[in-house]
């Protein structure tokens, strides 16, 4: 930041120490919250906080995670995407299918699952912004298409769905590990690293939250709303592209149902790292504190060796009991924030009356 | 459907039923099919059949559009359906499949419905928690429950014959869960258009606080509106538990998306403050027609998605253009200004 | 800068207009809003445009700025035929925009929403430091009190203004257009703009200067147009611009009120409100008054006083710390539910966020409040209804005449007639109308006045909110005068001047001043 | 420290050392502390449950047995997720239903790797692993194939209601029924197919678009008992319980109910129960033997002899054999 000499009053110093802090706080307060159930995990479970269980828990947050990056980025313009899970399977059968028929060499396979991945972004884009049907319903309905995509993609025999291991060795390298730390999780780091500095620091960061905060201000600001939409989710089409080849390398086949249900787990592991539906808030490192949280409560859950419906019912109340307290704290929050601004006015209309004597 | 055409003045509201996309949607879709299966797909037995495979959907609906209309969700449909459906068969099997039991267990079902659906009005009106959450989890919570509830296993309940009535039953030929539906449908139409609590959810849906300035109960409107869902969702459960007459853990997965789908094509909007029951319906019956018609078609189920994708997205689309177009901000394309 | 010109005609000659719309045609929903309007700019002035609510004069910018696309006519900037479909076309010929409702983005800083749309980068990223350091330079070249760090959602409607004529301004424009600039300013912050307005003029810049506040257009318009029903109805030279004639011309008659003060006096009616040291804390301390019968009471006060607050905590809308407030002798803990049946009601300040459903239908919105009356056994009689919305439209003249508009849809100063309309069937105690006529033109101002007098006459107690410092004096009874959340002094007999008004409300007691000096 | 990448499989079998062909060693059954994982495609049907009783039953026998139940949500993703706990768990043994045959294989490599024997209960996962006590799906649809085919000698016309597309289970019953079909009864027809994936209701929907269709049917055939149910609700009501056949698989005490009351024609029954056993038991004998899939050449199978069920046997099943 530059030096310029203090040209701003000093109240305003009250509300930007506060917005500091909400910031801040904020993450502090999921980092805390996620470190809590870790600490509670650790302490009742001896095989959880482990060096190789940490990795593997940051493998498990690594596929949900690579999409999330993306739909968080639409979740902030205030969509939503439905079909990213289709999307994986419909790009991983592509890519079973040329595999098998036509033996394509790995780097090609890695371009089309990408180039798959970008055009199913594209045409959700498509659907979104030029035929103006609503986020949900559209990436709904392409849900349905991508899904019997991938039957159309699928390896048959004797007229009977039938799929193949895969054994092309650079595809199953991928869901290696290199000393434990895999690869998906460093594609993951990688791209949420991308994804950040991309939000935050690129001209289209700005314009995401913007069209998504308030599209009609937005607008009036002269931003290309549609453009905006529709290039969120061509970048969430291509991270599915990446994600397809990591899943594909961890299963080392491809079945019909890859990525089903993935969907759900990528929103809500955006939504519990603080972005809103209603759009302009939240961003990829809170997505990234939400993709780990998510499966750090799912692999701790599974090490107490419960019955399946314990297990749901515990999934369930943590979940409840994170999102009820984070609400509290950012109601209190928002008074503090409000009582500063109230302060802050006080002494400028004071400033205001002494100059009129 | 029809109702529009007989709310207001006759002539007015006829008109504008012409003019409304849904029905030409749905005229052109049933044509084309009719063409393509004649003698087949438009017949008293057809339409029955489609309406007996959205009716666990559609009993639903009467009630998931409530907390859409507020700008929520539920996505707990699918597992209060399960948990109602395993309390009720639990309840008439521990009781010797006597026929009050039938009652008792049918009032549990629908007691954990409500309370399910208080739970989540309380915590979404209390504090301020995305319902998408709050839901989300209490699907686990809830299927974690039936699942011990059935002790994940299939409880099969073929008697008594009144509770086989209620999925399967068919007075005049037409299934009862079809009459359920119709009912459902009336009631929550009812409450919408005709009575005050309606008038306040569209208020609340659209603006809570100045809602709120106007002296609406609106943390009443909330529970309420949950409670109305978990009370459709356990309903449908029932009627599925009792068709299928069987309970199991896993029923109902995935309806909630089912659910969504129909409201949306039928003009809610997730924002709140948008859609109605009719269109709910209307939105459900062209998923199912769809449906029904590619089967009749004989086109292998796995590309069935390819066509629903097809006839949801133009459906949509064509709404929202045509209010697009009619807006006035639609751009046509011109000459650009050049300028360096 | 090189623009197409339109073939046929050739290159005008160089015109003595900057801008000229010619035929302007626009509908929305088949609702024709601008009838064939021409409008017309000098380099170097300051335009009037006024109309009155509903007119058609942010729609006629909008298409100026290419955010709306307009049906018919043409535009030429410079004497050149442009065409402009969207925000950015309209920058690069040099025109910008302050709008109505605020084109700002809640969550973003100043800075950013300041710059947004011009971002600087290096490499593709953004220059932090470089736009941080313009916006710093903009906010003291025009001395301003703005944090540029701040998010815009902690801002207040007054400091979110300023940010957006910093947005405007920051643009290097030859025509900047303010639609309604000061509807939430501060005296002071009004003043300091209307030099800027000066100092652009002198700089050759055109400014297009939308208000419905008369006295700023007298003092600072070369140039006035009026609009009237999306009909251009005159075009007025500076010497001109006669209030009556420009007030005829918009509404198209004469108005009752003339704008002269009122002679207070403390009400001979029994008390019907009275409050006793309400505090709440860090916002307002020991309000206490008494309220009568048909008495309107006008709280006056600088923006943020605490009168909204206080007014509120009365109506039940939000808690308060300490304090007694009773009502027709009896003390009450105010609900809203329950308020509201002892014949309580608010219009609120934030129209848009509380004071009404925009998807919602005129009738719906002002049936919400009567469903006491419209509904037997919680089922809704949908002729009486109906009936009712329509009875509003007309006694109000919202336009368009429809009651089945959704209230999103209208212009702002019938949104505000809708929300007040909400009120107006029922037997009302208290009503409490806060900034009642922000953003409305005079025409209408002069229907809500009175309606406030009806109210009053009728025996209904008026709880006044107002920063127009003359509508205060000119329509209440009594004035209380809020200063830092407490009630500084109250004007209970004889006539004012603004200054003891305005004195009052920056917190110099002048009587207290001239016995001590 | 080498930075080298490894799949999961090579990183298993390095770390625990199982090297192929090495001498296999034991744990002590009976005293050591054991513990076993059943993971099933998915959890809440009739199936599922009772192997897993099966299973309990079996492992009753030991006290220092400690046996778990998770839940595959019919979804290889879930499945795949879960074999790499039970793997970082270290379970002593896996009982596994593979959702998919390839989509398992290199799950089931790696616990085998990792030295945990991996026993397939019903579905195969298409890798050499300790023991698979087959289902005998391809059996069960050539079965099925010859009542129908029998029964019809003048030929007819069949409606398939399948599993969901791309399922093993459903694979397996086409793959076996189709062939026998074409093979031996070219007069019958296989006349339309659609899916209701697995369940009751959707089977119903399915079954009345199929009778609105077609004038005349002569079989129904569904890849479970759960479908076969449902059809037969829709068959019923339709009143044309006469004019064809219903055939399901499974053998679930629902549907001998259904065929008891004559709403379904037949199924085939495996008895679950033992089948459940039969994997505890070779779960405890890998445990004790140390056997694992690196000491075989291939998968020893083991297989329930399937029966087919109609109202003519359904007494035959007697109700200890009922799940
Ligand atoms: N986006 C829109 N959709 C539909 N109708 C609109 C829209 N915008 C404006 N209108 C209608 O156009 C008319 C003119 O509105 P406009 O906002 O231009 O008025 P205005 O002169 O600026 O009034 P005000 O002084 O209240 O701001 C109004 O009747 C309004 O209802
Ligand atoms: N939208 C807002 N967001 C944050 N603080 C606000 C907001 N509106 C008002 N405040 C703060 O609340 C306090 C009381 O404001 P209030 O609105 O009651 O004052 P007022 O006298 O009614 O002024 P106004 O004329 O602006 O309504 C002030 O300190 C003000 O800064
Ligand atoms: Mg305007
Ligand atoms: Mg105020």
């Amino acid at each position: 930041m530059d030096e310029s000499p203090s040209p701003v009053p000093v109240i305003t110093e009250v509300a930007l120490i506060m917005k500091l802090r909400q910031e801040s706080m904020r993450r502090l307060i999921s980092i805390i919250l996620l470190a809590v159930m870790m600490l509670i995990f650790s302490l009742t479970n001896s095989a959880f906080f482990t060096v190789s269980n940490l990795l593997k828990v940051l493998r498990e947050a690594s596929l949900s995670g690579i999409i999330a990056v993306g739909v968080t980025f639409v979740i902030i313009t205030a969509g939503i995407d439905l079909s990213t899970g289709a999307i994986v399977g419909f790009c991983g059968m592509v890519c079973a299918n040329l595999l098998y028929y036509y033996n394509l060499p790995w780097q090609e396979i890695f371009l089309i699952s990408i180039a798959v991945g970008t055009a199913c972004g594209i045409l959700n884009g498509f659907i979104v912004t030029k035929l103006r049907v609503p986020e949900f319903i559209a990436t709904l309905s392409t849900q349905y298409l991508y899904r019997s995509m991938v039957f159309v993609f699928a390896i048959r025999e004797n007229n009977v769905i039938t799929n193949k291991k895969i054994e092309s060795y650079p595809v199953l390298i991928l869901g290696g590990s290199i000393n434990g730390f895999y690869l998906v999780s460093m594609a993951f780091i990688l791209f949420a690293v991308i994804g950040q500095i991309l939000l935050k620091s690129t001209r289209f960061g700005t314009y995401v939250y913007a069209t998504g905060a308030n599209r009609k201000s937005a607008e009036l600001s002269g931003i290309n709303v549609d453009w905006v939409r529709w290039r969120v989710f061509i970048i969430t089409g291509f991270l599915c592209g990446i994600a397809a080849l990591f899943q594909m390398g961890r299963i080392g086949s491809v079945t019909t149902d890859m990525g089903t249900g993935l969907e759900f787990d990528v929103i809500a592991a955006v939504v519990v790292g603080g972005c809103a539906f209603s759009g302009g808030r939240g961003d990829v490192f809170g997505s990234v504190i939400g993709a780990i949280f998510m499966a750090v409560l799912q692999n701790g859950i599974l090490k107490y060796n419960f019955p399946t419906a314990v297990q749901l019912i515990m999934k369930g109340v943590v979940i409840v009991i994170m999102v009820i307290f984070d609400s509290i704290y950012n109601q209190y929050v928002q008074k503090k924030i409000q009582q500063a601004v109230q302060n802050e006015d006080a002494v400028q209309i004071r400033k205001g009356g002494a100059e009129v004597v | 459907m029809g109702e529009n055409a007989k709310s207001g003045t006759a002539s007015g509201s006829f008109k504008k039923l012409l003019k409304s996309p849904r029905l030409w949607i749905l005229i052109v879709t049933i044509a084309v099919l009719s063409v393509l299966q004649p003698g087949v797909f438009l017949t008293r037995a057809n339409m029955i059949s489609i309406l007996l495979s959205i009716s666990i959907y559609g009993i639903m609906v009467c009630g998931t559009i409530f907390p859409i209309l507020l700008g929520g969700i539920d996505l707990s449909v699918g597992a209060v359906a399960a948990a109602a459906g395993a309390a009720c068969v639990v309840t008439i099997v521990n009781h010797d499949f006597s026929n009050p039991s039938v009652l008792t267990g049918v009032l549990f079902g629908l007691g954990i419905g409500l309370l399910v659906g208080l739970a989540h009005g309380i915590i979404v009106s209390t504090f301020s928690v995305p319902p998408f959450l709050i839901t989300l989890a209490s699907q686990y919570i809830v299927y974690g429950i039936a699942q011990l509830l059935t002790q994940n296993n299939v409880i099969a309940c073929m008697k008594p014959a009144t509770f086989a009535f209620l999925g399967g039953g068919r007075p005049f030929g037409i299934p009862f869960s079809i009459i359920i539906m119709a009912v459902m449908a009336l009631i929550s139409y009812f409450i919408l258009n005709r009575t005050v609590f309606g008038r306040t959810v569209y208020a609340v849906g659209g603006n809570v606080e100045a809602s709120r300035l106007s002296g609406v109960r609106s943390r009443m409107v909330i529970i309420v509106c949950y409670m109305f869902s978990g009370l459709t969702s356990a309903l449908a459960g029932i009627v599925l538990a009792s068709m299928n007459r069987q309970a199991i853990a896993k029923a109902a997965q995935g309806y909630d998306n089912f659910v969504l789908t129909a409201l949306v094509v039928g003009g809610a909007s997730l924002m709140g403050g948008e859609g109605n029951i009719t269109g709910a319906i209307w939105g459900a019956f062209l998923v199912g027609m769809v449906s029904n018609g590619l089967r009749l078609l004989g086109i292998a189920s796995e590309y069935h998605g390819i066509f629903k994708c097809i006839v949801i997205v133009a459906a949509v689309s064509l709404d929202a253009t045509m209010r697009y177009r009619k807006s006035g901000l639609q751009r046509r394309r011109r000459r650009k200004v050049s300028v360096s | 800068m090189k623009m197409l010109c339109r073939s046929g005609r050739g290159v005008r000659k160089l015109s003595e207009y900057l801008l000229e719309m010619k035929g302007i045609m626009k509908s929305f929903n088949d609702n024709p809003v601008l009838k064939n309007v021409d409008f017309d700019v000098k380099p170097g002035e300051v335009h009037a445009l006024m109309g009155e609510n509903g007119a058609g004069k942010s729609t006629l910018i909008k298409i100026l700025t290419g955010i709306y696309p307009k049906d018919g006519g043409e535009i030429f900037f410079d004497g050149q035929s442009v065409e402009i479909n969207n925000k950015n076309d309209a920058s690069k010929l040099g025109i910008s925009c302050i709008y109505q409702e605020l084109s700002l983005i809640p969550t973003l800083t100043v800075t950013q929403n300041i710059m947004l749309g011009k971002e600087k980068r290096i490499g593709g990223f953004l220059n932090k430091g470089k736009m941080r350091k313009e916006v710093v330079e903009l906010i003291n070249r025009y001395g301003f009190h703005l944090n540029p760090d701040a998010n815009v959602e902690s801002l207040t409607i007054g400091q979110r203004q300023t940010v957006e004529i910093l947005k405007a301004l920051s643009e290097q424009s030859r025509l900047i257009i303010m639609d309604e600039p000061t509807a939430s300013l501060s005296s002071k912050e009004s003043d300091a703009l209307f030099e800027i307005i000066g100092n652009l003029r002198n700089n050759g810049v055109s400014v297009i200067y939308i208000s419905h506040r008369l006295e700023e257009v007298y003092r600072l318009a070369d140039r006035l147009t009026v609009l009237r029903d999306g009909v251009r109805e005159a075009v007025l030279e500076k010497d001109e611009i006669v209030p009556a004639e420009v007030v005829r011309l918009m509404i198209g008659k004469e108005l009752k009120h003339s704008s002269q003060s009122n002679e207070f006096r403390v009400s001979d009616q029994p008390v019907s409100l009275e409050v006793k040291n309400l505090t709440r804390k860090g916002v307002f301390h020991d309000i206490s008054f008494q309220a009568h019968r048909g008495e309107i009471l006008g709280f006056a006060g600088l923006v943020g006083a605490g009168r909204t607050e206080i007014v509120r905590c009365i109506y039940g809308a939000d808690p308060y710390d300490s304090g007694q407030i009773f009502f027709e002798g009896k003390e009450i803990k105010p609900s809203i539910p329950a308020n509201i049946e002892r014949g309580f009601g608010l219009v609120p300040e934030d129209r848009r966020g509380q004071g009404f459903t925009p998807l919602l239908s005129i009738e719906r919105n002002v049936a919400l409040t009567n469903y006491d009356t419209l509904a037997r056994n919680g089922v809704v009689n949908a002729g009486a209804e109906r009936r009712l919305g329509n009875e509003m439209v007309e006694k109000l003249s919202i336009r368009p005449f429809d009651s089945q508009i959704p209230v999103g849809n209208l212009s702002g100063g019938n949104q505000q007639k809708a929300v007040v309309a909400k009120w107006l069937s029922r037997d009302m105690k208290v009503m409490i109308i806060d900034e009642p006529t922000a953003g409305i033109d005079i025409g209408a101002k002069d229907e809500i006045y009175r309606i406030l007098e009806d109210f009053a006459s009728r025996g209904t107690t008026v709880l006044l909110v107002s920063s127009d410092i003359q509508e205060i004096m000119k329509v209440s009874h009594r004035i209380l005068v809020v200063t830092k959340g407490a009630i500084f002094k109250e004007f209970s007999n004889g006539r004012i001047t603004e200054e003891d008004l305005m004195m009052a409300e920056f917190g110099i007691d002048e009587e207290e001043a001239e016995k001590n000096g | 420290f080498a930075l080298e990448i490894k799949t999961d499989a090579e990183v298993a079998a390095e770390e625990s050392g199982a090297g192929g062909g090495e001498k296999a060693v034991g744990k002590d059954a009976y005293g050591e502390d054991i513990r076993i994982a059943f993971l099933p495609n998915v959890i809440g049907d009739s199936c599922a449950f009772a192997w897993a009783a099966g299973m309990q039953k079996y492992l009753d026998n030991f006290s220092n047995v400690t046996f778990d139940v998770y839940d595959g949500k019919a979804s290889v993703d879930t499945e795949v997720q879960i074999m790499d706990e039970l793997i970082e768990q270290q379970y002593d043994a896996i009982i596994l239903q593979a959702t998919d045959a390839a989509g398992l294989a290199a799950a089931t490599d790696k616990a085998e790797a990792a030295g945990i024997p991996v026993i397939n209960c019903n579905l195969d996962a298409a890798t050499t692993h300790t023991c698979l006590v087959a289902a005998v799906d391809v059996e069960a649809g050539q079965l099925m194939a010859r009542q129908i085919g029998d029964s019809l000698p003048d030929g007819g016309k069949v409606v398939i209601i399948s599993a969901t597309p791309g399922a093993s289970k459903g694979e397996n019953i086409d793959t076996g029924f189709k062939g026998v079909m074409e093979e031996e009864y070219p007069d019958i027809e296989i006349i339309d197919e659609q899916t209701g994936e697995w369940l009751t209701e959707n089977a119903n929907t399915v079954m009345n678009d199929f009778l609105t269709k077609y004038d005349h049917i002569d079989a129904v055939l569904c890849h479970n008992d759960a479908m076969a149910e449902g059809a037969a609700e829709a068959v019923k009501a339709a009143g044309r319980l006469d004019e064809m056949q219903i055939w399901g698989c499974d053998g679930e005490s629902k549907m001998l109910d259904y065929i008891e009351e004559g709403l379904c024609t037949g199924t085939v029954y495996t008895n679950a129960d033992l089948q459940g056993q039969a994997c505890a038991q070779f779960a405890m004998y890998a445990i004790g033997s140390g056997i694992t899939a690196a000491n075989l050449e291939s998968t020893p199978i083991v297989k329930i002899a399937p029966i087919v069920v109609t109202a003519d046997n359904v007494g035959d099943i007697t109700e200890d054999m009922r799940w």
